[in-house]
């Protein structure tokens, strides 16, 4: 049935009229077809008289569809669709065309344009014609708001809203808000200062009851649409509760830590635990940390080595072993044996040496011993439920360490008759003295642990009987003491000794026949242990013999360097084949081998060559090539074993299959180190608490996000000169023949020394002294980093701006000559709680300068450093600035450099012209080519383009005016709000005349900095308009959803799904009974990939169907 | 009818091609020509196709066409099928043989003025001679309907079929059809043995309607077959003269135009059956049930003429032959194995294949390119070869019927039953 | 060959080409006046058949203009319509229809001069092929 | 009184003709139904009949136009017959002779006439094959019924609706299931069928294929000649390119049933505007790599599209090269 259609031509003033001929077209379409019921032309169809041309025509011809050709539907298409439906015509009958930005004013040829908005029409009338009226939907609106930056803008937007009564979420990404503004001294052109007048603005904000401020944090997703908006928030830690501190400052003096300040732009220092200015808000302090520190991340154990570096270097060696043995127990044997993988990470090490963090550890444990006493943390209340720890090794007293300070009685059972596992039996006595073992093992026994030896768990003991004597839990660390076996012929000769048995032996006492020519097979810890204790034994010849080469031995290479010293012979790439003798060992038959291909482990895999066999004279044959559980002991646990034998123990909690039994150490592990084995004790008696206290595993917590290991500038200032301190040892001479202890250990001013050399890479090295200072207990440092999910309404964007990085002008000399600063320096030193307290003196010297010279436009206004734009506030905070100077020092010059200067607000002008007259300033028209030091003063050569000639002007301080930029992480908000930027990282605004709040997402507002460079009235009244676009969205409380969502006509769709991969928000499912796709309309966003997919073209997207797009089409191609 | 005003016969019933036949006074004789009005050259279809697609777009020609295709895929790829997918389309060639036959039967024995007796709606007594014409008529078509039914369960379907593919066939069977296949096998003979009996005995006779066929004649022509996929061509006394691989074709076959028949002439280069003749047509063979059926010599032919009945009797003989082969082929064992095709790896640039087709000898030849698009063919088919015979068929047909001064469409209907049996 | 002014049909993605467009406009760019502009609510959103509707009903060149990669309002949409370019301009060529006459292009909100430049290349280009039939 | 039709065939392979010989047989005999005034292939009736004729209620006219003859005959039958009906893809959509369309247009080749007296003189072959929906000389047919060959029971189906009234026998249920509900109820109620219905379902083939389908994810395109699993998963699933997504059904997954891929002869669905577009879309939206390199591999080994995608439907679908 034939459609009657109204075409309304716009002229839009001379803006389309004056290219394309609008009466032409009206009258040639009027005549041309034949649904066309009247087609009408008029100057401003937008104006009200134009749109009551449209309700006219409605009513009185009863038009089915309206087209309307002007300006681009993104400006007026709800101006239209408004008039029509009050004229009673659905909405969506309507269709715009664009013939302003799309034909008239993009072309200078008058009858090409007009050909062209004549098709263009035409195909808005055959679209038109396929039209259906349609209905929105209409959903909730969230009434809450999510102002993204606490700069003055963000400020102003929430206050708006929250005295409107509605709660506001405002999310700051640094500690405090108030953003740039809170940095300035004075503000132009009234010079009152900018404290004054933020401050009341931030305390309103702080304490308004609506407003919830969330520091330190910034948006990660946001999901759904206008009123029912799904935001995820991350929160970093601020380590201080606001409720808690009361802002005296008093833990501010004692961080021994300092930092570069942001906030003073890098004049100042600061501690990480402080507050920028006393009227900040929120008032309380919070700590910076950049995250868990390499160090302590690469530790098995998570000791905090900055933190008691850090102590050690202030002298406080009490706190510092307080902080050591937080996570390790036996701060003397650890510091002695530990691999000390923290070293080889630490930053210091890419700068010149890593810190000696292993040595400084045994100097506080040495220290500790030799007073005599074991300071721990005071025992929890006793608790009734007796722990059995199977295995006096690390990972059993460290266990019991532990679970003594929960206030469990723990009782060790031990097999040997020495307590200390592979401490006491497996490390030779010049490594590990027996005495100092002993001392940190009676500690524990001063705490109340039971340590039983000679008892054999599985004979002695079993389960069963524990059980009965009323043990609730246990903990198997039996570690791995048998060796492995060579597998090869007369390996049970006499004269073959396994490596963990000689070293136990040794350990104990017991006559271990080792002859003149000792024979050692394997390349790890054991085998060069076998070899220097079998020295100190009276050996005369002791070889090792190594089926790889030299760089592949898994010992540590002191260690191998040492043997060597001590006079140990190895021979590298050779295998033992053959022991020969009679019932007692007499000749060893070994082979060449040679490396070949890498195997999965990475290593090269030896093989034999062949006929290489030789024979040697031996007496004694160590094999030392791996270590092995005890067989029977381990099967008759009937918990789940893997495949080497060792015990299966779940990753984090360590439990077995076995309710109630835990198990850490070598004997899950494998053969490891002494810190790993510690580090499995402390879990597992987090393990068994828990399991105690609550029954069932512990939930893993996750650990510190680590930092970036790149070295910062900021590091590589804070690097004290102090070279690395080499530790004392014995010589060669007096190590033959005995067990005494090789390493002698660090003095005092050695240790401090080292602890002088930490960078504190990780800010905030958690070192306790401010905990320990704070009267209100307030400072947690055991807080975590959050997610907090916000159901929101609308979103308003007001993330600020970030100032030129002045470094990309090296010929300004900006970071080479500490006098040239850039204008927001300037302002810290004018500011009364700036590092200088308000004086204006030169940052190299402190004189107060004479003659100060400003320099305009840096990173703005030049195309070559790819910021074409004007920063719109340099030059009038240049004037102000120059009119402070004058203040403080009368006889002062100031020069300007400038190109153009814009004073375009209100009270602008006045203000420069008074900086001119007044304060007598020196404004010399053209460009600064360089700035350069010549005899003592800078000097600025630039050319004065008003006299033609080049100028030079001596100076004391020079100040850049550096332009205004986006902030750095833009893209981080643009992603998560899947906004769109312009080239230079502003977001884009909806219209820049018509909607400069608004964005072409509906709901997500901007203000301030973030839409483009402006001063602070224009960001309040951003700041103020966003408010109230929030604010009219609340309170009509709900808003119409677009109907432009797919559908399926489930007669044609044939359940081929092609379109359920397509959709990215899968809206699309196919659904087994009706047998056809269907499409969840609360998802679908209306983006008509899947209808464009459709094989049978059975989706359509609502106003954009195939159908219309065809007809549109063939209009304008007809 | 006179002699001096063209006359034309037209449209032929029962004709796979449009034609007709013109007589064109030749001063003072007269000149009869078949014109084949409409033609599908397959140069047109299957230039640009991808390769494997050919067995389906040649299927168009006639079913036959789309096993001999399946075979030039074979040898392009150079895969040998297995021996149960041989079996299957063996078994699909056979039941093809049934229906081309049947059809041109069934076409033979319609009633010309009334073709579709509806003997048991009308009430009026349709006299025995009517009523016997379609009992037989329901016999052709009874074994017809199940000459269809075996090729669509083998071919997929019967009249384009599907199945036969590059390497083999593209499916098993489902059980219940080998069952099926047995049954239809038998009924067919039976019902072949039948018609054979009623033809022979009543119609193609002595007094039978058909004994017309036996009227015109026309000299013999040399005949060729494929048989084990080289080509065989006897002389006109039956005496075998050679044979080549289908590679050879084009030396010994060559395809040329008349300005007044769409229809391209296959015809045998000389020297290849015997000294040229010097008739207007050079190299005019046959192909079919009469080319077939030579070598078994069952039924008494006088080796000196050729009539349209010797072709029905041919036809005959082979549908007897192809039935009694079905009754031991479609049998479940022949149609269960491993695998029902080898999968080919590389495909070769050129390729020939051969075929005895139900209307006889099928030749195709195809160059691809590298993307396996076919870039030239060559297909030499009964449709072609059969035109020379037809014509003089057709010429004969009309100078008999002159000759004996029937009424017009007297000679158009021995005219249309003379051409259906070529 | 002069006055011969080719009809180019251009689906422009509502979130980033059209903006730029009209950007383009606003800022007076001089452009060819042969574009003819169909607004998409996605660059996914255009069917080939749209495509092969406007080479059908006259037109000389058809432009489809998206978000760049990964800036996509519906997060892939233009990734589908990149899937669909390789393939259709493969069947355009197959069909006769000359290389240049399809084009996929990229052209983020803030980009109207380059906008403005496809445009003007374009049609200076389609220019050269000539009238389509 | 029996409504007086014909039956006939232009160019093509009279596979659709024998059908309705077939229809013949196995239904009942025609004649009780209709009285067929004009069949060349089987009452050898002549041009000169068809001019006498002066009324006819139905005609089932197959095979394509390619030639002077085929368009004669079709424009007088227009003018004669109430409903044309289109009977398989030749006469519906132009089927596989279509195909000659692919070439450059040949001029009608003058055969070498020589000394050819005039009246042996050929039809004059048509520049552009066309399917007989559409000729100019024809503006719509009143039914098709699509196929190649047209299957048998849905030309009953057209049969038995347009010419039996809808009295026919029980056999016109089994087609009618296949039929859409629009198309049955008038049938059933002896109306016929709404002018230019089509006598096929209105999904596509997918929606009656006996294949397993999961999930499209288009990863390399497969040749039929190459190995895949002939039954149980979608071929296109597999990597063949077969055309059930995006062509009309009726024939019940007949093909993509014997382990063939579907080539599309049911024409395009009815809601869709050229077959070979949709076929691009559908596939090439769910290739599985987002790397224009690795697309512009898979698109690379699609050969011969508008020979596949067209091939019975190039004269009337194929919008670009429909001339």
């Amino acid at each position: 049935m034939k459609k009657k259609i109204g075409v309304y031509v716009c002229q839009c003033g001379t803006n389309i009229a004056g290219t394309v001929d609008v009466a032409k077209i009206a009258d040639e379409i009027a005549t041309e077809n034949e649904d066309v019921a009247v087609c009408r032309y008029y100057k401003y169809m937008c104006s009200e008289p134009g749109q009551k041309l449209i309700r006219d025509d409605i009513a009185e011809m009863g038009l089915d569809c309206v087209v309307e050709a002007s300006c681009s539907p993104k400006m007026h298409e709800p101006t239209f669709r408004n008039a029509v439906s009050q004229a009673g015509m659905n909405p969506y009958m309507f269709e715009m065309v664009n013939i302003r930005e799309h034909c008239s004013w993009i072309s200078k040829n008058p009858d090409l344009a007009t050909k062209k908005a004549k098709d263009l029409v035409k195909g808005g009338i055959s679209r038109v014609a396929h039209h259906q009226p349609l209905q929105g939907t209409r959903k909730p609106v969230t009434p809450a708001a999510l102002v993204v930056g606490g700069g003055i803008a963000g400020i102003t937007a929430s206050l708006k809203i929250a005295n409107a009564g509605y709660q506001v979420y405002m999310i700051e990404k640094d500690e405090i808000i108030g953003g740039r503004m809170a940095q300035f001294d004075k503000t132009f052109p009234t010079l009152d200062c900018a404290g004054c007048t933020l401050t009341p603005k931030t305390s309103e904000v702080g304490r308004h009851p609506n407003v919830e401020i969330l520091t330190k944090s910034e948006v990660a997703e946001v999901t759904g649409f206008v009123g029912n908006f799904k935001v995820k928030v991350r929160q970093k830690p601020r380590y201080v509760s606001t409720e808690k501190c009361t802002g005296c400052g008093d833990c501010q003096p004692v961080c021994p830590i300092d930092i570069t300040s942001d906030f003073e732009v890098g004049l100042a220092t600061r501690h990480p635990i402080s507050r920028p200015f006393p009227q900040a808000i929120p008032n309380t302090y919070s700590i910076l940390r950049a995250g868990s520190p390499p160090c302590q991340t690469a530790c098995p154990a998570g000791v905090n080595a900055v933190g008691y570096m850090n102590l050690t270097g202030m002298g406080k060696y009490d706190e510092a072993l307080a902080v050591v043995r937080e996570r390790m127990p036996f701060a003397a044997v650890c510091g002695r044996i530990c691999f000390h993988p923290c070293e080889s990470v630490c930053k210091r090490g890419l700068l010149d040496d890593p810190l000696a963090i292993c040595y400084t550890k045994r100097f506080l444990g040495d220290r500790e011993l030799a007073r005599g006493e074991f300071v721990h943390p005071p025992l929890k209340e006793a608790k009734p439920d007796k722990v059995a720890i199977v295995g006096a090794g690390p990972a059993g007293l460290s266990a019991a360490y532990y679970l003594a300070i929960e206030g469990y009685p723990v009782t060790v059972f031990e097999k040997l008759p020495v307590a200390g596992g592979m401490l006491a039996v497996g490390i030779p006595d010049y490594r590990l003295p027996r005495d100092i073992l002993n001392a940190e093992i009676d500690n524990l026994k001063g705490m109340g642990v039971e340590i039983r030896t000679g008892v054999a768990f599985g004979t002695d003991v079993t389960f069963d009987s524990l059980e009965a004597e009323g043990y609730k839990s246990f903990f198997i660390a039996t570690g791995l003491h048998n060796s492995m076996s060579l597998k090869i012929q007369g390996e049970d000769l006499e004269g073959v000794v396994g490596g963990t048995d000689l070293l136990r032996k040794v350990s104990l006492d017991e006559p271990a026949a080792i002859g003149k020519k000792v024979v050692i097979i394997g390349g790890g810890n054991v085998a060069i242990d076998c070899a220097r204790s079998c020295l100190r034994m009276g050996a005369d010849e002791v070889i090792v013999l190594y089926r790889r080469s030299r760089e592949e031995m898994p010992a540590w290479d002191i260690e191998v360097d040492e043997a060597e010293h001590e006079g140990v012979q190895f021979m590298f790439l050779a295998a033992p084949t053959r022991l020969i003798g009679d019932g007692k060992l007499s000749r060893i038959e070994y082979i060449r081998m040679e490396l070949g291909e890498p195997d999965d482990s990475g290593r090269r895999r030896p093989q034999p060559v062949e006929g290489s066999e030789t024979v040697m004279d031996v007496d004694t044959v160590v094999p030392a090539i791996g270590q092995a559980s005890d067989p029977d002991f381990i099967t008759k646990l009937d918990v789940e074993l893997e495949r080497w034998g060792t015990i299966r123990a779940a990753e984090g909690t360590l439990a077995t299959t076995r309710p109630g039994v835990f198990a850490g150490g070598d004997c899950a592990l494998g053969a490891a180190s002494f810190v790993e084995a510690v580090a499995h004790g402390r879990q597992a008696a987090e393990s068994i608490h828990h399991y105690l206290a609550h029954g069932g595993l512990r939930p893993l917590t996750p650990s510190e996000t680590p930092m970036d290991e790149a070295v910062t500038e900021d590091e590589k200032r804070r690097a004290k000169p102090i070279p690395r301190q080499e530790m004392p040892r014995l010589s060669e001479a007096k190590r033959k023949g005995n067990f005494d202890e090789v390493d002698l250990g660090f003095t005092e001013e050695m240790a401090a020394a080292e602890g002088r050399r930490c960078l504190s890479c990780s800010l905030c090295c958690q070192c306790g002294e401010c905990v320990r200072e704070c009267g209100p207990q307030a400072i947690d440092l055991r807080e975590t980093e959050r997610v907090r999910e916000l159901e929101i309404g609308a979103i308003v964007v007001a993330t600020g701006i970030d100032i030129f990085d002045a470094g990309r002008y090296p010929e300004y000399g900006h970071g080479r000559y500490p006098d040239v600063i850039t204008n927001l320096q300037f302002e810290r030193l004018c500011n009364a709680s700036g590092p200088t307290g308000g004086k204006v003196v030169r940052p190299s010297d402190g004189k107060v300068p004479r003659s100060v010279v400003f320099v305009q436009c840096v990173g703005s206004r030049d195309r070559a450093k790819g910021n074409e734009y004007c920063s719109k506030v340099c030059c009038m905070i240049s004037a102000k600035q120059l009119s402070i100077f004058k203040h403080h020092n009368p006889d002062g010059q100031a020069y300007v450099f400038y190109i153009d200067n814009r004073a375009g607000g209100k009270g602008y002008e006045e203000f420069l012209r008074r900086t001119i007259e007044e304060d007598e300033a020196r404004y010399i028209r053209g460009r600064v080519a360089r700035v350069f030091r010549e005899g003592g003063r800078l000097v600025v050569r630039g050319e004065d383009s008003l006299a033609g000639m080049p100028v030079e002007v001596e100076a004391d301080m020079v100040v850049l005016a550096t332009g205004l930029t986006a902030q750095k992480d833009y893209t981080a908000v643009a992603r998560a709000l899947n906004l769109s930027t312009d080239q230079y990282g502003f977001f884009i605004e909806s219209h820049p005349k018509l909607g400069p709040v608004e964005t072409s997402l509906s709901g997500i507002f901007l203000a301030g900095g973030a839409q483009g460079p402006k001063d602070i009235p224009e960001s309040v009244a951003q700041g103020g308009a966003a408010g109230a676009e929030a604010l009219a969205l609340f309170s009509v409380g709900e808003v119409e959803v677009e109907p432009t969502v797919a559908g399926v006509d489930e007669r044609l769709c044939t359940g081929c799904r092609t379109c359920v991969e397509l959709c990215a928000y899968n809206a699309v499912s196919f659904s087994e009974e009706c047998k056809a796709a269907f499409i969840n309309e609360a998802l679908c966003q209306g983006c008509g990939t899947c209808a464009a997919a459709c094989p049978v073209a059975a989706i359509h997207v609502q106003h954009y169907t195939p159908e219309q797009i065809m007809a549109q089409i063939e209009g304008i191609l007809a | 009818m006179t002699m001096q005003e063209t006359t034309t016969f037209e449209p032929l019933k029962g004709q796979d091609a449009p034609c007709r036949v013109r007589v064109v006074p030749d001063d003072g004789d007269q000149r009869a020509y078949l014109q084949t009005t409409g033609y599908l050259d397959p140069a047109d279809l299957c230039i640009g196709r991808a390769v494997e697609e050919l067995p389906r777009i040649l299927s168009i020609r006639s079913p036959a066409h789309h096993l001999a295709a399946a075979r030039l895929l074979d040898r392009l790829f150079n895969v040998e099928p297995p021996d149960i997918a041989k079996n299957m389309r063996n078994a699909l060639g056979r039941s093809l043989v049934l229906c081309r036959h049947l059809r041109k039967l069934h076409l033979l024995l319609l009633d010309p003025n009334d073709p579709f007796p509806d003997h048991r709606a009308s009430a009026k007594p349709a006299g025995r001679r009517a009523a016997v014409a379609h009992r037989r008529a329901e016999t052709v078509m009874h074994a017809l309907g199940l000459a269809q039914e075996a090729a669509a369960i083998l071919g997929g379907r019967s009249d384009h079929p599907l199945t036969a593919i590059a390497g083999g066939v593209s499916r098993f069977l489902k059980d219940d059809y080998y069952q099926r296949l047995t049954e239809i096998a038998d009924a067919c003979l039976e019902l072949v043995l039948k018609i054979e009996a009623f033809f022979r005995e009543d119609l193609l006779n002595e007094g039978g309607p058909l004994h017309h066929l036996s009227e015109m004649e026309i000299d013999p022509v040399p005949t060729a077959t494929a048989t084990e996929g080289k080509i065989v061509v006897k002389d006109r006394s039956g005496k075998v003269v050679g044979d080549f691989p289908p590679e050879k074709t084009p030396e010994k076959i060559s395809v040329r135009r008349e300005p007044w028949s769409y229809l391209p002439f296959a015809s045998l280069k000389n020297g290849a059956a015997g000294p040229d003749t010097g008739e207007k047509m050079p190299g005019v063979f046959l192909v079919g049930p009469l080319a077939r059926m030579d070598n078994e010599a069952e039924t008494e032919t006088s080796e000196t003429r050729l009539t349209p009945s010797d072709a029905c009797r041919a036809m005959l003989a082979d549908l007897i032959r192809t039935a009694e082969r079905m009754t031991d082929l479609y049998k479940k064992e022949n149609f269960v194995g491993p695998a029902i095709r080898t999968v080919p790896e590389k495909m070769g640039a050129e390729a020939w294949a051969a075929l005895e087709g139900p209307a006889g000898l099928i030749v195709l030849g195809a160059t691809v390119d590298g993307k396996g698009i076919v870039e030239s063919i060559r297909v030499v088919d009964p449709i072609q070869i059969n035109n020379g015979v037809r014509c003089r068929i057709a010429e004969a047909a009309v100078a008999e019927g002159l000759a004996q001064n029937r009424s017009h469409t007297d000679i158009k209907r021995r005219l249309e039953n003379s051409l259906l049996l070529f | 060959m002069t006055d011969y002014e080719p009809k180019i049909i251009a689906f422009l993605c509502n979130w980033c080409s059209y903006v730029a467009a009209d950007a383009a406009g606003v800022s007076r760019f001089q452009q060819a006046a042969n574009v003819r502009v169909i607004r998409v609510f996605c660059s996914g959103m255009v069917d080939p058949s749209y495509v092969l509707k406007a080479f059908s009903s006259g037109a000389d060149a058809v432009l489809v203009a998206g978000c760049h990669p990964g800036d996509c309002h519906y997060i892939s949409g233009n990734m589908k319509a990149l899937r669909r370019s390789f393939l259709l301009a493969n069947l355009l060529k197959e069909m006769g229809v000359d290389e240049g006459r399809f084009r996929l292009e990229w052209i983020a909100a803030s980009e109207s001069p380059r906008y403005a430049e496809v445009i003007n290349e374009m049609s200076e280009s389609v220019r050269q092929l000539g009238p389509m039939h | 009184m029996k409504p007086k039709i014909a039956i006939v065939s232009a160019s093509g392979c009279r596979a659709c003709e024998t059908t309705m010989l077939d229809i013949h047989y196995g239904v009942s005999a025609l004649n009780r139904w209709a009285e067929i005034q004009f069949w060349p292939f089987v009452l050898g009736s002549s041009m000169a009949d068809l001019e006498r004729i002066d009324h006819l209620d139905v005609c089932f006219f197959s095979g394509a136009i390619a030639t002077g003859s085929d368009r004669a005959m079709a424009e007088m039958l227009r003018k004669k017959c109430d409903r044309l009906v289109a009977v398989g893809a030749c006469a519906a959509y132009g089927g596989m002779p279509g195909l000659k369309n692919l070439k450059k247009p040949a001029t009608a080749e003058a055969a070498d006439r020589g000394d050819l007296p005039e009246e042996l003189a050929l039809p004059e072959q048509e520049n552009r094959v066309r399917a007989l929906d559409g000729v100019d000389g024809i503006d719509r047919v009143d039914a098709v019924v699509p196929g190649c060959p047209a299957p048998v029971n849905l030309v009953w189906a057209a049969v038995s609706a347009l010419v039996c009234g809808g009295e026919a026998d029980a056999r016109i249920t089994y087609a009618a299931a296949r039929l859409p509900e629009e198309m049955v109820r008038p049938i059933l109620s002896g109306l016929g069928p709404p002018p230019g219905a089509v006598f096929a379902g209105e999904k596509a083939v997918c929606a009656t294929c006996s294949r397993k389908k999961e999930e499209k994810r288009f990863k390399a395109v497969k040749r039929p000649y190459q190995a895949y699993e002939s039954t149980g998963r979608c071929l296109l699933e597999q990597g063949l390119i077969c055309q059930g997504i995006a062509t009309r059904e009726g024939c019940g997954g007949l093909c993509t049933g014997v382990g063939v891929p579907c080539r599309g002869c049911y024409g395009k669905p009815p809601a869709t505007f050229d077959p070979g577009a949709k076929m691009v879309s559908a596939i090439s939206s769910t290739f599985e790599t987002e790397k224009p390199a690795e697309i512009q591999k898979i698109a690379d080994d699609f050969v011969d599209m508008t020979g596949c995608f067209y091939r019975y439907t190039l004269p009337a679908q194929c919008m670009l090269m429909k001339g």
